[in-house]
């Protein structure tokens, strides 16, 4: 193994690899499975002001090449997860940042507010791209001048760096991401799922609740490595990659577009042990290259 | 403990047309914690698609192996289907909760593959009799050397009929514990038709559409009786009947 | 044979299937090889005001599981189109819809002038998203009033009934569908490629001379589904679906998602029978449900 | 006539490391059009990945067959190489413009898997010399029965060098007419050091990652002499010589 690092907020991984938001859960079911090995930080779960049960099910629909999603932020509210969740989750061997969503501008930062009592997150990753949500989703983080107004909500409420979830459904991405910056995020994340349905011709029954949901897979990587790359060229904040993830080939290439660090969401699920594998793999590959 | 292995296929049989077992090998630590109603999420092909892995329960165990049984329903079991012996099989297990195993006697009542985890629970409760349904006499799957009774649509063997039309021949009062498990539509016919007092004392094993399995992403959700919902995947599959919210349970 | 229809425009097809700009030429090599069959009408490849020599080479860079292209709008120009070209096209046995691409609002009014002089021409599809040129492209199409204004000048010019292709990769679909249909459009396309890059990790190299280009993959179709299904629900306009198709299902299940007509692109490069093998699994499945 | 058929493979050999051919069957339509220099595009895998055919050259046609021969290079050439015999195979051609077989003296030079056209143009033409250049022996293709001269990077046949060493040896005065295939830098080399009388007889096989094959999508460019691009597949693959723009040509 080479010594190579990653750094993301003045800290140095020896890994490049997140798990995303949403995949991981708080980290707690990969930390007893002993599968945070080769995990730089885990993003938790959205975290909302107020407990969401989520959409109905079923909230997960697999396609011929690809997989849909419909949780709508589950969660149990950021007041239980203050008090419970994140007290437990001191025990991570890895750092957490706390996935945040909200339904209107100041939500974000009430959200943020609560969570700066407890000494766990290690940042916050302002999710503003939520495919699943009618309030707080796409279309708000589409508006270039909402995203600024949140980043510096969010900015005046924390002690510590935000990374802000950008969606690539609507909007410029490059202009989410300016105002992002502009609004003092320390990162962006890009990007949030695709929308994307399904429907049974036979039936005309489309199976998720709300028709439309968040589509992942691996089949995606190339639209990740584009919106990465205008991202890097339009901001100077680092660029968390996500979407697509299934190699050590992919978190390179994801890299070489200019991505900071490099996130594994849908892949993580079918893979737990997507830390280490992943990890393993870049340091090899990058090993043949320059032994 | 709670691993992703590489497995080896040991054995694989069509047991009737569509279904399928498949004996996997495993190691003492699985089999030790592989309890009745607890189940494996099987990485069913190399190449990333399917994407996320497909949930079985563990039919039975033995001595360094596990069995799982599958009708084929789609892409996932249809490659299962046509692995052979000497392959190799990614699996993650065992996952959520089991059955609790109470004293007392149990009546166990199948629908289909939904009878896949009763060889391994009957072994290890005190069960008095097994109600089993099918749409025919080939898809019923075996509980054997156990008091049993069955249904099928077209009549081959058994009643005709469905399995909530043997619940009138229970003598309830001779259980104490009620395992459940089979389609939603299955349970819910059944699970109406209990008496109050045996629904207190049910568990039942539920179905959903599985993401991770190992209770991360929140894709596995069934309405909860108290509102919310319960994931199946690590508050269950096993859960006690009380515990769901059958109005609005629409299954898979 | 079932003696099923689908409609455009006024006119009857016995198919769904329409080949997709960029894929079939104007039609001819198709022609000679037999491979009409089953094909509704063809959309020739952009025509613009002046000769576009294109992009340089490479203009096709296969991914793991999907394509980028990098075409850039080569064509002889709409003068050398409408006196060689569309006379020649007139022996086509389906109709022929000229895409169309400017870089300027009045630019696409321009050519589409020059087309009314040829009687060839069944319909237009303005081509207002394309990810492959730097005016006239994506963030072109982005804007609604651009596409507002660019249909009713297009209208304004036109004899002939239009469809305008959307682009996904900026501002919001249902926004600028609303807008062409405001604008006059008689039918719109949803969608053009999605923005994707590929770079080679150990070296750094991006193949695409202009880095990002469109993507396409069969893997695509529920984002393609999903657009559909949110443009019917907001345009009364013809829906004519583009993205991902590649089997028979999947033009069942843009059709059951609200599309009109379906066209097929990529797939047509690997099949150049698609037409017929397309409209015969569609009318076999059809008849499978309702015989 | 250019269709899309399904072929059979009738043989399959591994010529050396990494090189193969697979012998198709073919029908007398496609025969008879599949002069020198055409081209095949093949469908590598019955699933939709990878997405685009592959081109490749029309290496020997015989009663009921054709040949092509490959290198493997990639996914797609990979998964060929797997075949076997009484695989299905998707072929569409014959496609493009081949070389025009003029009369007069030909000089053949071909780079690597270049050469794998020139049995087909060979036996149709006055064939007066083959220079043959490659990595090693093993990777230079026959063509046989005709005189030739060859360079091997590493000496292991012929000349130690690269094909262009050889030029210095032609009689140019000999021939009327040359055929140039090989990687895009070699034919570069070649082009630069051929006396201008020559290179106005020379036909170039060209490449291009190709997307249709078929002459709709504009993938396939090639700089042209006169601004703007060739279209490898329809205007080409072989084209002449001078109607490249060298400079601006930069391969695949
Ligand atoms: C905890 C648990 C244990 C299970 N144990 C068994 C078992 O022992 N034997 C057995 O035959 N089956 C079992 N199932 C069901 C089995 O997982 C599905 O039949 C299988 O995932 C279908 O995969 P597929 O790719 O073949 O079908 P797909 O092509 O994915 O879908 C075909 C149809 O199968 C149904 N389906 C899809 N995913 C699921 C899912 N996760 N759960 C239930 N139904 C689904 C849907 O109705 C779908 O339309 C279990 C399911 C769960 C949740
Ligand atoms: C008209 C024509 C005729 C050809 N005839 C032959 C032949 O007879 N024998 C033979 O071995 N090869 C021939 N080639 C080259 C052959 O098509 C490629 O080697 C093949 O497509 C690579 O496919 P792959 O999936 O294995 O590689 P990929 O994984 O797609 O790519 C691997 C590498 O191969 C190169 N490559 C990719 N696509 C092409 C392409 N279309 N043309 C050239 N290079 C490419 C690139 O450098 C790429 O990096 C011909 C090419 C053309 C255009
Ligand atoms: C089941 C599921 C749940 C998700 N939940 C969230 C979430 O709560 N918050 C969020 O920001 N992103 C969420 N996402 C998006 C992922 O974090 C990730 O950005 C996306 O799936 C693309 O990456 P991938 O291709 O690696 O999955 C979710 C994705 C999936 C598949
Ligand atoms: C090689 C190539 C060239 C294309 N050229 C054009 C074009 O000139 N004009 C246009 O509107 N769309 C063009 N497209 C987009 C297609 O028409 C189609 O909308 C897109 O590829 C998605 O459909 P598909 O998945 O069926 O390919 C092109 C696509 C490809 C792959
Ligand atoms: S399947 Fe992921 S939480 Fe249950
Ligand atoms: S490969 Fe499509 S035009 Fe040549």
């Amino acid at each position: 193994m080479t010594g190579r690092t990653w750094s993301l907020w003045n800290r140095e991984f020896d890994s490049p690899v997140i798990l995303a938001s949403g995949t991981a859960g708080f980290g707690f079911e990969l930390m007893d499975m002993g599968y945070l090995d080769g995990v730089a930080a885990v993003i938790s779960k959205a975290t909302t002001l107020r407990p969401r049960k989520g959409n109905p099910p079923p909230r997960i629909v697999e396609t011929r090449f690809g997989l849909l999603n419909s949780v709508g932020l589950a969660n149990p509210g950021v007041e239980e997860v203050v008090t419970r969740i994140l007290p437990e989750a001191s025990a991570l061997p890895v750092p957490l940042i706390v996935n945040v969503a909200g339904e209107t501008e100041q939500e974000f930062a009430s959200v943020v507010e609560m969570l700066e009592k407890s000494p766990v997150p290690f940042g916050y990753e302002i999710n503003v791209s939520c495919p699943n949500v009618s309030e707080g989703g796409v279309a708000f983080g589409a508006s270039p001048s909402t995203v600024e107004r949140v980043s510096r909500l969010v900015g005046q409420t924390s002690s510590r760096p935000f990374s802000v979830k950008l969606t690539p459904n609507e909007g410029s991405i490059t202009e989410s991401a300016l105002a992002a910056q502009e609004g003092g995020a320390g990162a962006v994340t890009v990007c949030n799922t695709f929308l994307g349905m399904t429907v049974d011709w036979r039936t005309g029954m489309i199976p998720l609740e709300r028709k439309v949901g968040g589509y992942s897979s691996p089949a995606l990587l190339p639209l990740t490595v584009a919106r990465v790359h205008i991202t890097c060229q339009a901001v100077d904040i680092p660029v968390l990659a996500s979407g697509g993830v299934s190699r050590p080939e992919d978190v390179l290439e994801l890299l070489a577009a200019g991505a900071s660090m490099v996130q594994v969401g849908t892949w993580l699920m079918r893979r737990p042990g997507s830390g280490a594998e992943l990890r393993d793999g870049v340091l090899e590959l990058l090993e043949d290259v320059s032994p | 403990m709670t691993r992703d292995r590489e497995t080896l296929v040991l054995e694989r049989e069509e047991l009737s047309p569509g279904i399928f077992s498949l004996t996997l090998s495993a190691g003492e630590d699985f089999l030790r914690e592989a309890g009745p109603g607890r189940f494996v999420q099987v990485e069913v092909s190399p190449g990333p698609f399917p994407l996320v892995r497909r949930p079985f329960t563990v039919n039975r165990t033995d001595a360094g192996s596990f069995r799982i049984v599958f009708e084929v329903k789609g892409r996932g079991t249809d490659e299962l289907s046509h692995l052979t012996e000497g392959a190799r099989l990614r699996v993650l297990g065992p996952l959520g909760s089991g059955y609790r195993l109470l004293p007392g006697r149990w009546l166990l009542i199948g629908g289909g593959m939904g009878a896949a985890g009763f060889p391994c629970l009957a072994d290890r409760i005190d069960c008095g009799l097994v109600l089993l349904g099918a749409s025919s006499a080939s898809r019923l799957l075996e509980v054997g050397g156990f008091s049993s009774m069955c249904a099928t649509e077209d009549g081959s063997r058994g009643a005709r009929g469905l399995v909530t039309d043997l619940l009138d021949r229970v003598r309830w009062d001779d259980f104490s514990n009620v395992a459940l498990c089979g389609p939603v539509a299955m349970m819910k016919a059944v699970a109406g038709r209990l008496p109050d007092a045996i629904l207190e004392v049910t568990q039942v094993s539920a179905e959903a559409r599985m993401g991770c399995g190992w209770g991360a992403c929140e894709g596995c959700s069934i309405p909860a009786s108290g509102g919310g919902y319960l994931k199946c995947c690590s508050d269950g599959p096993v859960v006690p009947a009380t515990s769901i919210d059958w109005d609005l349970w629409e299954g898979v």
